[in-house]
């Protein structure tokens, strides 16, 4: 698939408005609203405990909106179960990485076929043809995946005893297992040094390419923001207090407030 | 490569077992399995059984063994349950090559193993099993290597029922019973059953678990039905309980109950007032019944060093081992077989009574009827089947 | 608990969840039921249902006891402490040795030989219980050093699987011949039961009388069991309310990094925790003992269990929710006894957790669980 | 010299978290560890005060090995740490939060004076004394964070991440603060990642990346920094 | 006394172990014919030490044989428990319930049968059909709805359950109606009562009792798995002690008097044999493998893993754990079945909640998620506690075996401390290993044709 293929449709692949979520009494999301067109990688940023990922857990099903509607290829997604959201096609991966550490990087992506595995529990327990034709594919398909983020040649390590970038790399590719449309991504590049960083930012260009994604993207790092994002919000306080591109952000008095503190300010 | 050496360890530990096949015991004794609960849920019934079973064993042994045999007892621990009970009778039987079970003490234990070894051919008596499937198969028909020491349900149900209707001149009675317990169910079925049949009624029945402690809410009943007599046919540790709380409630109605009364850790005072039937009088001046206080007495003491006294459990063993030595001794031989025969046609003197068996192999002997009174147990009457 | 909110909950438009009509109906017919049931028999015979729920009352506040130390055990480390009902038979042993064999309640008399017997009594029965309570805390924390302490960085299961292991372990070294035996003990009081009945004001039962018609009926071991219960739950709300170690015992529970942080020895509470737990449940051990009057060495498996029930119904972890957890038990129990029949009650017990624990995933006064990552 | 780390190797698991750090922290200063997320800077102040071991390297501290002893002893000896994320105990009163960062110190009358000292440093916390520790906002969070650390008394502070969540304004009054603890004699490792912020007020600064030593220096050397600036701002 | 019943304990053990060596390591041998030699040697081997007489007695006699098939029942718990703990990470303390559940319901089919009632195969039979039904049918409806709270789906599976209940007994009992001639009696029996009738009948009554134990499990885990862990781990001891409630009173509360509650039911005929249970345990295994060697499986590893990530993944973990827990106690209940044909005599006191923490010991022991080492603990515990230690101690005196208890709890003390992880840790034999070579064949495979393509 290429570029040229992403349809130049009208309504946005994700659609927010309205969204507000409390705990108790304390409101972590309020009057929260975004959209997304295809294709776009979107980055939502603000400092810690803004309520970024509070967003995130409520897009994935995870938490159930206080109020609001969030819209994902024009239906209303509001209710679901996080696997049903997943199997529409919203992919994520973790601020502090989630992988299934027991298990091998294979099986991990292994999992993300599950809900297309293609056969049921009879076909496992009689190991009939069907179940060794299917299963065979799927492990090619993963390794496929795997030799693309380069993890194929440690495809039976335990999970968990792999380095810190790789398990990164781990739980992006698992993401892009599930066959999204939207991907979103909580702090990818947390913990990579530099190198890494710069290698990151060519996968996630490289997958939009290859996967013909629509990515959303938290992340601090600064220059991972500005470098790949097309389009930022910026969150403060659960409210959305800046939008646009990242030129308009960097230079948005209220952002730099925010985001990086008074006295930094004038330094920038 | 690795897993050829496994498979050739393999076949190599099963040509070592096939070799190891114990050899014959050897003979000039005869082995006595001890099946009893020593743990599970009553440690205490094994162990009071066992005492009872080693006493009359080593009675036996100082007189010279039987035949001239010597007689080894193999204790078990059968934990009141099935699946031990039937490991335990499998391991004597098929390993230590016993012929002769004395236990197990709960039937629910003991129904399986009679079951194993009648098909074994290994005599059993049961001292304390009442449940009447123990010597009856489920086809109806007598289990001809089954024996049992003890009452069968039906007979002390009804005894208790007439010496309340009777003696007591009982119109109105109330029963505890624990369903789980197939012992108390069964006193408590064929209680109900002569009570009713003789004209009384049963004015309330209430059931508890073996691990409750508060009785409040049946006594809080029994004080609203006030009944002539409460029967709880229950071992001593819950008429402990239940009579103790009776009388802080103020609870009048004499309390009737069987022989798992019997036990010196049975609260006298608490139970003063009540009744229970029993196999014979500790006051009975029999010398069986003297000798065996006296022996049981020196040979166990309680964690103080005072000498134990038997309770049912204990005298019921010793009454059991008595009766399938005798009868090894009759039989004139170390066979099941005929120990069996001798055993169905044995009189025997015990210290629960004179001892026949009935054609279900249920010991006929008369029951006597206690009263706990001034902190003692006294004899009140004899009842005769 | 003391409950803080600075601002008002905002109104909250959750989503409604479709066909939940008919789990509520579910609801609502056992709640209808169960109402009627309690309500019925209320009605037909109040005074029986007051002698019910004396008795319920009396159940409740033993199993309290037994259920603090649960909940605090499991509020610190997170196990489930099978050994404790254990613990509690120990403690019941232990008085039965010090008043059956060796008199220890009478040392008031023979050492003050003017005492005034009521008096003497009440130092008497105090000394046994901080015996009991002494003895199990010394084996309860030995326990947790020996078993626990080094399991504490393994899955939690090996701990839980030790403390089955001890559990079995007292119950059947303590029923050798040679500890306690495994007999079913009288247990000589150590002081005499006095019972009242109530009708036309509060009457002494005199032994060999039954109390007239429709009285409820109560005894001085009821009262003494509730003050003591009542008065373990203040003792121990004002140690973790305001005492350096009470405090730290709260901190250490709820995050052990941090607490070691603030230089506090989270061993050390935890073996306190323990010590703390076991000394309530030797207390309630000889209250048990004293009111029902019989011990042997299983007693403690069921009171356990049913107190760790009750402090899981309560919200595991809070203290005042395994007293009210305790109670609601008690009552449960004691009325199912009552009017239903008594079999059943452990079904109803556990029915009752089970639908709390739908509608209150934490227990009554359980803490909500934390955001999720 | 107040403390001295030496080669320094920490790891989780199979992960390297800190690969050969050293650094040093003279009395009266204000030193900063700034670096983004995962660089290990968390992981370093968990190592000093006693709640990772160390595979290799040491940790003096006034002279003394500290790199074995245990975390509660280790706060006896007079170092402080705040967490990051505050770590405060949620269940627990804002003045009970503080008695507990005096744990180790046992003269009542003291620390009354200690907490007397602290609610004057943050007056909003004497408002909430008897309120909820969960129910504060961040920033009333931090300060009661802060003000616990201080109730021990160190002499050295470990500061984490002091301005997670803050506002603006609120970032500022804290670090007002850390300035003034640090002119009162107490002196501080800060870990930042607001590094501008935390470059103004600190003596000098070293910047991790990926568990080592990537610069360091004078704190206004650093903030000059072009690849500093690069870093955190993406310019 | 005699130190070579001793020593033979401990050689049966480690026999015992290095036969379940030999046995996955034909069965995961890449050859049809060592597989299904290995299966049928494997069956052999037993069944000729139990009836090959060698010098008149058998290698394994009646004890070695009865160990034996408790540890095969427990080896069938004790899977089903470590697949709803060890892979699927719900601690549960249910599994004994299931098991009883198991036992009585297969027992009263076969108790029935040889009595000339065929209505419990039939009830039981219809019931679980119908069940499955009702399940599948209501399943589908409220697919139809979003967030439909559980207690609301509980109650419709209940309701529906009852019906299907209701209706199985109405046509069960009209059948067996038509087949009393057919049955004969206990004393007379019929056709239909033959030797092979019956094998049939007993095999259809282990299925049913299984199926029936996992239906019983999905109406009570859907609510109750939607709990927390240790929640969930007290709801289902409860479960286990309701259950032997209804046991003791299955006379008086529920209208079963052949069960006779708390004497115990008698007369339940003897038809577990070696092949029965060795055919059942490895049905057991097999099914176990190979599902945990499947998507399923992986679905089920990923809830233990981390719930979160398993839904981001799109799992749904609330139906993979009722389906973990459905099919451990669909063990259990085969397990109960092969049991009560086994002994011949079900008592209540068999199924106390204190019996019930076994399995888990059991499974700790083993090493949490690893299939070997429950299998090997669950023989090795049973031949260590109720074989050796019972031997050693009778030889020891009168007093000692008053000690079995109490040396046991010491054992499990030390095991805990010196290996947490259980025996075996998460280590694998033949079979049950993943079949790791093939996907490195695959895995070359694959970079050879992106390195030439």
């Amino acid at each position: 698939m290429s570029t040229s293929e992403v349809k130049k449709n009208s309504s946005p692949v994700l659609r927010i408005e309205g969204l507000n979520k409390y705990f108790g009494g304390l409101r972590a999301v309020n009057d929260f609203s975004l959209e997304i067109p295809e294709g776009r990688i979107y980055g939502l940023i603000g400092p810690n405990g803004a309520g970024k990922t509070t967003v995130f857990n409520m897009v994935t099903g995870l938490y159930h909106p206080s109020s609001g509607e969030i819209d994902f290829m024009g239906e209303n997604i509001v209710g679901l179960e996080p696997h049903e959201i997943t199997r529409m096609g919203i992919g994520r991966t973790f601020q502090n990485i989630r992988i299934f550490p027991n298990l091998s990087v294979l099986d991990n992506v292994c999992i993300a076929y599950h809900p297309h595995a293609g056969y049921g529990v009879f076909d496992a327990v009689f190991r009939n043809p069907k179940f060794g034709e299917k299963e065979k594919e799927l492990t090619e398909r993963a390794l496929d995946f795997l030799s693309i983020f380069k993890l194929d040649s440690i495809c039976n390590e335990t999970a968990k005893n792999l380095p810190y970038g790789e398990q990164r790399r781990l739980e992006i590719a698992r993401a892009l297992a599930t066959n999204p449309k939207l991907l979103l991504l909580d702090e990818p590049a947390a913990g990579m040094n530099p190198g890494e960083i710069v290698r990151l930012m060519e996968y996630i260009h490289f997958i939009r390419e290859r996967f013909d994604l629509t990515i959303l993207l938290i992340e601090h790092q600064m220059r991972v923001v500005m470098g790949i994002c097309e389009w930022i919000t910026v969150m403060d306080f659960g409210e959305v207090i800046a939008r646009g591109t990242p030129k308009d952000i960097q230079t948005n008095p209220r952002v730099i407030e925010a985001y990086l503190g008074k006295e930094a300010s004038h330094v920038a | 490569m690795k897993s050829r050496i496994v498979l050739s360890i393999l076949v190599l530990l099963t040509v070592v077992l096939a070799s190891c096949t114990p050899a014959a015991p050897a003979q000039k004794e005869i082995k006595v399995a001890i099946l009893a609960p020593l743990s599970g849920p009553v440690p205490t019934f094994g162990v009071m059984t066992r005492d009872g079973a080693l006493a009359a064993i080593d009675e036996w042994n100082a007189k010279g063994g039987v035949l001239g045999m010597k007689i080894v007892p193999i204790v078990e621990d059968s934990q009141c349950t099935p699946d031990p009970a039937v490991n335990a009778a499998n391991k004597v039987i098929d390993q230590d090559k016993v012929h002769y079970i004395v236990g197990e003490v709960c039937s629910k234990a003991s129904i399986p193993v009679s079951e194993i070894a009648n098909a074994k051919g290994v005599v059993q008596i049961s001292p304390t099993s009442t449940n009447p499937d123990v010597t009856v198969g489920s086809d109806g028909k007598v289990k001809p290597y089954i024996f049992r020491a003890c009452f069968i349900d039906p007979f002390q149900g009804q005894v208790g029922a007439k010496f309340a209707m009777e003696n007591l001149g009982a119109k109105t009675a109330f029963i505890m019973l624990d369903q789980a317990n197939d012992y108390v169910k069964g006193l408590a079925e064929f209680f109900e059953k002569s009570f009713t049949e003789m004209g009384g009624t049963i004015v309330g029945k209430e059931s508890y678990t073996a691990t409750d402690t508060d009785f409040s809410a049946i006594l809080a009943k029994i004080a609203e039905a006030k009944p002539d007599v409460v029967y709880l046919p229950d071992y001593y540790n819950i008429v402990n309980l239940v009579t103790k709380q009776a009388k802080e409630k103020g609870i009048t109605s004499p309390f009737i109950g069987g022989d798992g009364w019997d036990s010196s850790d049975l609260d006298t005072a608490a139970a003063d007032g009540g009744y229970f039937t029993n196999h014979y009088s500790p006051e009975d001046p029999r010398p069986e019944v003297q000798n065996f206080v006296k022996a049981f007495g020196e040979k166990y003491k309680d964690e103080q060093g005072n000498p134990k006294v038997p309770d049912a459990l204990a005298t019921l063993a010793y009454d059991a081992t008595n009766l399938l030595l005798t009868a090894i001794q009759q039989a004139g031989a170390d066979d099941p077989a005929k120990v069996k025969d001798a055993m169905a046609g044995i009189t025997y003197n015990g210290v629960s009574g004179k001892i026949t068996f009935d054609p279900n192999h249920n010991p006929v002997k008369s029951a006597t009827i206690l009263k706990v009174t001034e902190g003692k147990v006294k004899f009140e009457a004899v009842v005769n089947p | 608990m003391q409950k803080v909110s600075s601002q008002p909950s905002p109104v909250i438009h959750e989503p409604k969840a479709s066909l939940a009509w008919i789990g509520q109906l579910f609801l609502v017919a056992v709640a209808l039921l169960a109402l009627y049931l309690v309500v019925s028999n209320l009605i037909k015979n109040p005074i029986l249902f007051t002698q019910f729920v004396v008795s319920g009352l009396q159940l409740g506040f033993v199993y309290a006891m037994i259920a603090l130390g649960y909940t605090m055990v499991y509020g610190i480390v997170k196990l489930i402490n099978f050994a404790h009902g254990d613990v509690f038979m120990v403690g019941a042993f232990v008085s039965f040795y010090a008043v059956s064999r060796f008199n220890l309640h009478k040392w008031p008399e023979t050492a003050f030989p003017g005492i005034s017997e009521g008096l003497a009594v009440v130092i008497g029965s105090i000394t046994v219980m901080l015996l009991s309570m002494i003895v199990c805390v010394m084996m309860a924390v030995t326990i947790e050093r020996v078993a626990y302490k080094p399991l504490r960085d393994a899955p939690r299961i090996a701990a839980l699987i030790t403390a089955i292991g001890v559990s079995f372990f007292l119950e059947f070294f303590g029923a050798l011949n040679f500890v306690f035996s495994p007999r079913f003990i009288p247990y000589d009081r150590p002081f005499e039961v006095v019972a009242w009945y109530i009708k036309d004001g509060i009457h002494r039962i005199t032994e060999g009388q039954a109390p007239p018609d429709n009285s409820v009926t109560f005894s001085n071991i009821f009262i003494i069991i509730v003050l003591a219960s009542i008065l373990v739950q203040f003792f121990l709300q004002f140690l973790v309310r305001s005492t350096k170690i009470g405090i730290a015992m709260r901190a250490t529970s709820f995050d052990k990094p941090a607490a070691r942080l603030m230089g506090i020895e989270v061993d050390r509470v935890i073996s306190f925790t323990f010590a703390v737990g076991a000394a309530f449940a030797g207390l309630g051990g000889v209250l048990y003992a004293i009111a029902y009057s019989s011990i042997y060495t299983q007693l403690g498996i069921l009171p356990g269990l049913k107190a760790f029930v009750a402090a899981v119904l309560g919200g595991i972890g809070s203290i005042p929710g395994a007293f009210v957890g305790a109670l609601i038990m008690g009552q449960a129990e004691a009325l199912t006894m009552g009017y239903i029949s008594t079999p059943m009650r452990d079904a109803v017990a556990f029915t009752i957790l089970i639908i709390v624990l739908l509608v209150r995933p934490t227990g009554i006064f359980g803490e909500p669980e934390k955001e999720k990552a | 010299m107040l403390l001295e780390v030496n080669n320094l190797d920490v790891f989780y698991g199979a992960i390297h978290a800190l690969q050969g750090i050293s650094f040093n922290i003279q009395k009266g200063e204000i030193v900063t560890l700034i670096g983004a997320n995962g660089a290990g800077k968390s992981t370093t102040l968990r190592t000093i005060s006693g709640l990772i071991r160390p595979r290799n390297g040491s940790i003096i501290y006034k002279g003394q090995d500290i790199t074995t002893v245990a975390a509660e002893q280790i706060v006896r000896m007079g170092i402080s740490h705040v967490p990051e994320g505050r770590k405060i105990f949620a269940p627990l009163t804002v003045k009970e939060n503080l008695r507990m960062g005096a744990y180790t110190r046992n003269d009542p009358e003291e620390i009354k004076a200690s907490m007397e000292r602290v609610y004057t440093s943050f007056p909003r916390l004497r408002e909430r004394e008897n309120q909820l520790g969960g129910t504060l906002s961040g920033g009333e969070q931090q300060m009661l964070a802060t003000g616990r650390g201080l109730m021990s008394r160190p002499e050295l502070l470990l500061l984490d991440e002091p301005s997670m969540g803050l506002s603006p304004i609120l970032v500022q009054e804290i670090f007002n603060i850390i300035k003034e603890i640090n002119s009162q004699g107490t002196s501080i490792l800060l870990v930042e990642q607001n590094a501008q912020m935390a470059l103004s007020i600190a003596h000098r600064a070293y910047v991790l990346e990926t568990g080592r030593i990537a610069l360091e220096g004078d704190a206004r050397e650093v903030s000059n920094n072009p690849q500093v600036k690069a870093v955190y701002l993406g310019i | 006394m005699e130190i070579g019943f001793l020593l033979i304990s401990i050689i049966k053990i480690v026999a015992i172990i290095a036969y379940l060596y030999g046995l996955f390591w034909a069965m995961g041998h890449s050859s049809k014919w060592v597989k299904i030699g290995g299966v049928v040697l494997g069956f052999a081997i037993i069944q000729a030490a139990l009836s090959v007489p060698i010098g008149g007695s058998t290698i394994l006699n009646n004890f070695d044989s009865g160990l034996l098939f408790q540890a095969c029942t427990m080896a069938m718990v004790a899977l089903g428990l470590n697949l709803i703990y060890g892979f699927n990470g719900q601690f549960s303390l249910g599994q004994w319930g299931f098991y009883g559940i198991g036992a009585y319901t297969a027992a009263d089919i076969t108790f029935r049968w040889v009595n000339g009632d065929a209505s419990g195969l039939f009830v039981v039979g219809i019931g679980v059909i119908l069940g499955g039904i009702v399940i599948w049918l209501v399943g589908g409806f409220l697919r139809k709805y979003r967030r439909v709270p559980v207690l609301s789906s509980f109650t419709l599976y209940l309701v529906g359950s009852i019906i299907a209940g209701a209706v199985a007994l109405f046509i069960g009992k009209s059948i067996a109606q038509g087949l009393v001639g057919m049955l004969g009696t206990a004393a007379s029996p019929g056709p239909l009562n033959s030797p092979i009738a019956m094998q049939i009948v007993f095999f259809l009554a282990i299925v049913f009792a299984g199926i029936f134990a996992a239906e019983i499990s999905f109406l009570f885990g859907l609510p109750v798995l939607s709990l927390g862990s240790d929640y969930f781990g007290i709801a289902t001891l409860g479960f286990t002690i309701v259950v032997n409630v209804l046991m003791v009173n299955s006379d008086t509360i529920l209208p079963f008097p052949e069960m006779k509650g708390g004497r115990g039911m008698i007369g339940i005929p003897k038809l577990t044999t070696w092949f029965w249970a060795f055919l059942f345990l490895l049905a057991v295994i097999v099914i176990m493998r190979n599902i945990i060697r499947s998507s399923h499986g992986r679905a089920i590893l990923s809830v233990r893993e981390d719930e979160t990530a398993a839904r981001a993944m799109g799992i749904d973990i609330a139906s993979t754990k009722l389906f973990a827990f459905v099919l451990g106690s669909l063990f259990a209940g085969l397990g109960g079945a092969v049991y009560a044909h086994y002994i011949g005599f079900l008592s209540p006191g068999t199924f106390t909640f204190l019996v019930g923490f076994n399995p888990m010991i059991i499974v700790v022991f083993g090493g949490l998620g690893s299939m070997t080492g429950t299998v090997a603990a669950s023989f090795g515990w049973i031949f260590f506690l109720e074989g050796l230690l019972r031997v050693l101690l009778s030889q020891m005196g009168t007093e000692a075996p008053t000690w079995r208890f109490v040396l046991y709890p010491i054992a499990l003390l030390l095991l805990m401390l010196l290996r947490p992880q259980g025996l075996l840790g998460n280590i694998e034999w033949g079979f049950l290993k993943v079949a790791l070579v093939k996907r490195t064949e695959l895995a070359q495979e694959a970079s050879e044709t992106a390195a030439s393509g």
